[in-house]
């Protein structure tokens, strides 16, 4: 076969979200990738200027959907730095326990999708169905399945009843169980290891030079991770490990995802054990002190980090989002190279990727499909600008 | 007079029984059986029993649309083709009683022959359909082929070469006298239902359709009618290639211990035993789609000349030394 | 590494056999926690008229409107609600100063016609002026 | 009632399809394929290709980019095709309304046939939406 260009995206069975890969193959294997982002750009930097910081929380909450708890967090932390808030111990313990239930959850889907990638649907059923449990937990402490909103400025907005905490207990145990399972399962089971092992290969080396964060970079054994290097919240008085693999292959993710698991439900065990008392929230007003701050986070996916600048309103003036995602792409298009065309869904899915976090760049198509305008991060700065001076800030302000 | 009620007895048996109705009805059945059974062992409840006839229906009612870029004769042509070639073979498999309707010395590789026809139909259609994606699916299929093919082919022929006899009624025959001649088959068996399963392209082995690869493959353009009629077509080959395996390997309509009784309650009871014993196969091939998961298409290849060919060669030379040693006359 | 073939054979058997993990959702009913937070019910007699819901609100789901005064000094407003946009997330019942917003356990919300998203109510209320406090719990 | 109908409405095939949203209804319109509420007992099934679907399930806003794509695959499904729209984003823009890159909800560039809101809606309410589109569809 001659040297075509496949699309995958932006509507695939094997990507949830908009994406485009432009794919290079000679005959099944990949010789060149190329990857347009951004069908999901929303403008959310641009819109969070003209929102409150309360509003803001739920605003960043829907930057994206599985790790929502992140980017609140990560939000939060930064806006309780600039007002110089102490938020309640408890406070902090509850928001770290949803933290890590949030991470079990994204890595259980996880494991599924990457299941269903590679046409092991039972993996799928299975791994969705006990994430359910995971998902129960969070539907009883927070209210809601997805985008919690617990999250608020000084601290959170629900607490932990004293009846909760077995059933916490007891979900955690069987979760711990399950993965358990599903780590002997795909570590062992031929078919998985025949599609995982060796595939999307990223050195370490490599890995160090395109900056990947999270799983993706301990899987090539970087050991990095925001909970170890800079503690917030409240791991600084938890016991855990910082799991890495020197596989630096798909199977490798797979095994540190899992056992990362394992060290969620130790922690989760930890905290509520020793959920100290007291109140969940300190008060807060409504206006923020002139300043900015950086906030890093450690979501399911790697390393977030916020940047919020205050000018003492109601309003910041700026917000800046790195997800974890962004950071990764560039490991993804270097460790599809050399593969099959079999493995892009699985390659792409190793990074956990979330396109609603990542979009930054426009890049419009002409009608004919055969132009292509990039439009870049100061383009769109303007042309926001611009926008929102023909339309109005949509919000009444003070 | 006789001649005119063998041709009604022809189109009856074409037809009705065992031909296009019964098929049809039953492969419809074996698809709600795999999905169920499947949905079971993820824990759901899974599609209702009426659940295949009303995609059938639905499909067969949705628009129908030809891509503009696509061969436009060979795209409508194809399904009615491929579903034509799955249904005579189904004349040639005995289902009620050891003989089928229609038999021949070497008729087993007339029903082999046929059985290949839905799969160059799946090239052609995908190749037709000049779409990307089904293109590289109709590729898929063809390489895919050349892989299980082999295996399949000796597989079957295992019982042919210990029975001395190249029909399947004359081995289904056969094997009643000498039910023990089985026990010799297992390892063909689990060949020839391994590759079956590549050649209904299924998981593990579904790489020419792979859905979250290249969205389905060969059939990625089709819609309505043409849909349904593939989708039929390969509930048919699945009751067909289950027949054939149970006809060679697990008796076929055969009760053993042999029930005695008047002729008409045995067809009757054979047809029930034809029933259990391919839903079975069924079973195992459902099995397999739950537990793997999928190969790419070299690990295929590699895995069936590395694997299924050397063993059925080594099928193939037990089954000689047997025979030269005399044990089976 | 060991490799087995088939390792969730034994597991996937053993499901044919074992209950269903779903639940039959139309025809039974689905528990939901006490906390869920599904459509909004206001308590309109209770509300004082400060619009924290409408200023918290992050997606324009509350809007309440002005509507003049009325005889008995009272001043008449009009309240309406648009589910369509609600992100249930609850901070305008969190914000309210006088409890007139709750969250029901009502998530069977879908309609195929946009206009019955939009729930109106008109009331009339004294102004009344309060300190913003913080609530413990939801 | 006749036999098309009655097909068409215990066998719709799902087409999910991300217009700029969130994660948060794709997770939860996958979560409804998953045992706990398994909506393969309504004969929903999720195809790849739109050619093959009957029911296209949109979640999130609308961004200008996806625009053109949205139309194009609305196109390509074939006749007769219904359109849902899973979440706040997807009805109306929810918490994006004034983003200067989205046009609001699914029904700025495709009509709509059932609503579902909810941020993200509980799988349960995705089920109720389609039971509810169902029923439309059996009175009309």
């Amino acid at each position: 076969m001659p040297k075509v260009t496949i699309p995958v995206g932006p509507q695939h069975p094997a990507l949830k979200e908009p994406i485009n890969f432009m794919v290079s193959v000679d005959g099944e294997t990949i010789v060149d990738a190329d990857m347009n982002l951004a069908y999901s750009h929303r403008g959310i930097e641009k819109l969070a200027e003209s929102k409150t910081y309360l509003q803001n929380i739920y605003l960043v909450e829907r930057i994206c959907g599985i790790c929502s708890h992140t980017h609140t967090t990560c939000f939060v932390q930064g806006v309780e730095e600039l007002m110089g808030i102490e938020v309640p111990e408890r406070g902090l313990y509850i928001r770290t326990l949803v933290a890590e239930l949030e991470r079990i959850h994204s890595h259980l889907l996880w494991t599924g999708v990457a299941g269903h990638e590679i046409g092991f649907d039972t993996l799928f059923m299975y791994t969705w169905r006990d994430r359910e449990l995971a998902l129960d937990l969070l539907e009883m402490i927070t209210g809601n399945r997805v985008n919690y909103g617990i999250n608020t400025i000084g601290g959170v907005r629900r607490n932990i009843k004293a009846g909760m905490k077995d059933q916490i207990l007891k979900h955690i145990g069987k979760l711990e169980e399950r993965v358990q399972y599903y780590t002997d399962m795909a570590t062992t089971e031929s078919t998985v290891l025949l599609r995982a092992e060796g595939v999307g290969h990223l050195p370490e080396n490599e890995a160090r030079k395109f900056c990947a964060v999270g799983p993706t970079a301990r899987a090539s054994n970087i050991p990095t991770d925001v909970r170890k290097e800079d503690p917030y919240a409240a791991y600084e008085e938890l016991d855990f490990e910082l799991i890495t693999s020197d596989s630096c292959d798909i199977l490798g993710r797979l095994i540190v995802r899992m056992q990362e698991m394992v060290e969620s439900c130790k922690m989760a065990r930890q905290l509520i054990e020793n959920l100290p008392s007291g109140p969940i929230r300190a008060p807060m007003s409504r206006e923020v002190p002139a300043g900015e701050v950086v906030s890093r986070y450690e979501a399911p996916r790697g390393e977030c980090l916020y940047y919020v600048k205050s000018n003492g309103t109601f309003y910041p003036e700026r917000l800046k989002v790195r997800a974890s995602t962004y950071a990764n792409w560039p490991a993804v298009v270097y460790s599809l190279k050399g593969y099959y065309i079999a493995d892009i869904p699985l390659i792409i899915a190793a990074i956990d990727p979330c396109m609603s976090c990542t979009s930054r760049v426009a890049i419009l198509d002409t009608k004919d499909g055969n132009e292509r305008k990039v439009l870049d991060m100061d383009y769109l700065r303007t042309y926001g600008i611009k926008w929102y001076k023909e339309h109005g800030r949509g919000v009444r302000r003070r | 007079m006789s001649e005119i009620v063998n041709i009604l007895l022809a189109v009856l048996y074409l037809l009705v029984f065992p031909g296009f109705l019964f098929l049809f009805f039953y492969g419809l059945f074996c698809e709600y059986f795999d999905r169920k059974l499947y949905a079971r062992m993820q824990n759901r409840v899974g599609p209702p029993l009426f659940q295949p006839f009303a995609d059938f229906v639905k499909l067969l009612a949705k628009e129908d649309i030809i891509p503009e870029k696509a061969d436009k004769g060979m795209f409508s042509i194809v399904p009615l083709f491929a579903f034509a070639g799955v249904l005579t073979a189904i004349l040639y498999i005995p289902i009620w009683r050891t003989d089928a309707v229609l038999s021949f010395e070497g008729d087993l590789v007339v029903v082999l022959f046929l059985l290949t026809i839905p799969s160059f139909a799946l090239f052609f259609a995908g190749w037709h359909s000049t779409n990307l994606f089904s293109q590289i699916g109709a590729v898929r299929t063809v390489t895919q082929l050349f892989g299980y093919e082999i295996p399949f082919f000796f597989a079957c022929l295992a019982p042919a070469l210990i029975m001395g006899t190249w029909s399947i009624s004359g081995i289904l025959s056969q094997t009643v006298i000498r039910p023990e001649v089985l026990i010799l088959l297992i390892l063909a068996f689990i060949i020839a239902v391994i590759s079956l399963q590549a050649k209904l392209e299924r998981v593990p082995f579904d790489a020419p359709e792979a859905e979250t690869e290249i969205a389905g493959g060969s059939l990625v353009e089709y819609t309505g009618r043409r849909l349904a009629i593939f989708r039929l077509m390969f509930n048919i080959k699945m009751v067909i290639c289950a027949a054939l395996i149970t006809a060679l390997f697990l008796g076929g309509p055969v009760l053993f211990p042999a029930v005695p009784g008047p002729e008409f309650i045995g067809y009757l009871l054979g047809f029930v035993v034809f029933l259990l014993k391919t839903l079975f196969v069924v079973f195992l091939l459902t099995m397999m789609r739950t537990v793997f998961a999928r190969v790419r298409i070299d690990q295929l290849l590699k895995f069936c000349y590395g694997w299924l060919i050397p063993l059925s060669i080594v099928q193939f030379l037990l089954l000689i030394l047997v025979r030269s040693m005399g044990w089976f006359a | 590494m060991v490799r087995t073939i088939g390792s969730m054979f034994p597991e996937a058997f053993r499901h044919l056999w074992k209950k269903r993990a779903t639940v039959l959702y139309p025809f039974e009913k689905l528990e939901l926690t006490y906390r869920y937070r599904g459509k909004l019910e206001f308590f309109d007699e209770r509300c004082k008229g400060c619009k924290v819901c409408e200023e918290d609100c992050p997606s324009f789901a509350m809007e309440i409107k002005d509507e003049g005064k009325e005889q008995d000094g009272k001043t008449k407003f009009r309240r309406i609600y648009h589910t369509d946009r609600c992100l249930f997330c609850g901070q305008c019942a969190e914000s309210c100063m006088s409890e007139s917003i709750i969250l029901t356990k009502e998530f069977e919300l879908a309609e195929s016609d946009k206009e019955k998203f939009t729930i109106e109510s008109t009331y009339s209320t004294e102004i009344i002026a309060k300190e913003r406090e913080v609530k413990e719990d939801g | 009632m006749d036999l098309v109908k009655w097909a068409r409405i215990k066998s719709p095939w799902v087409l999910h399809l991300n217009t700029g949203g969130c994660n948060g209804c794709d997770i939860e319109v996958l979560a409804a394929l998953m045992p706990r509420s398994d909506v393969e007992r309504f004969g929903i099934l999720l195809q790849g290709s739109p050619r093959h679907a009957d029911l296209i399930v949109c979640q999130g806003p609308i961004t200008k980019q996806m625009r053109d794509r949205v139309v194009r695959i609305y196109e390509q499904v074939p006749e007769p095709k219904f359109v849902m729209a899973i979440g706040s984003c997807a009805c109306t823009a929810g918490v994006f309304q004034g983003c200067y890159n989205v046009l609001g909800g699914i029904d700025k560039a495709i009509p709509v046939d059932v609503y579902v809101p909810g941020c993200p809606p509980n799988p349960a309410a995705i089920v109720d939406g389609v039971m509810k589109l169902l029923t439309k569809l059996k009175e009309s």
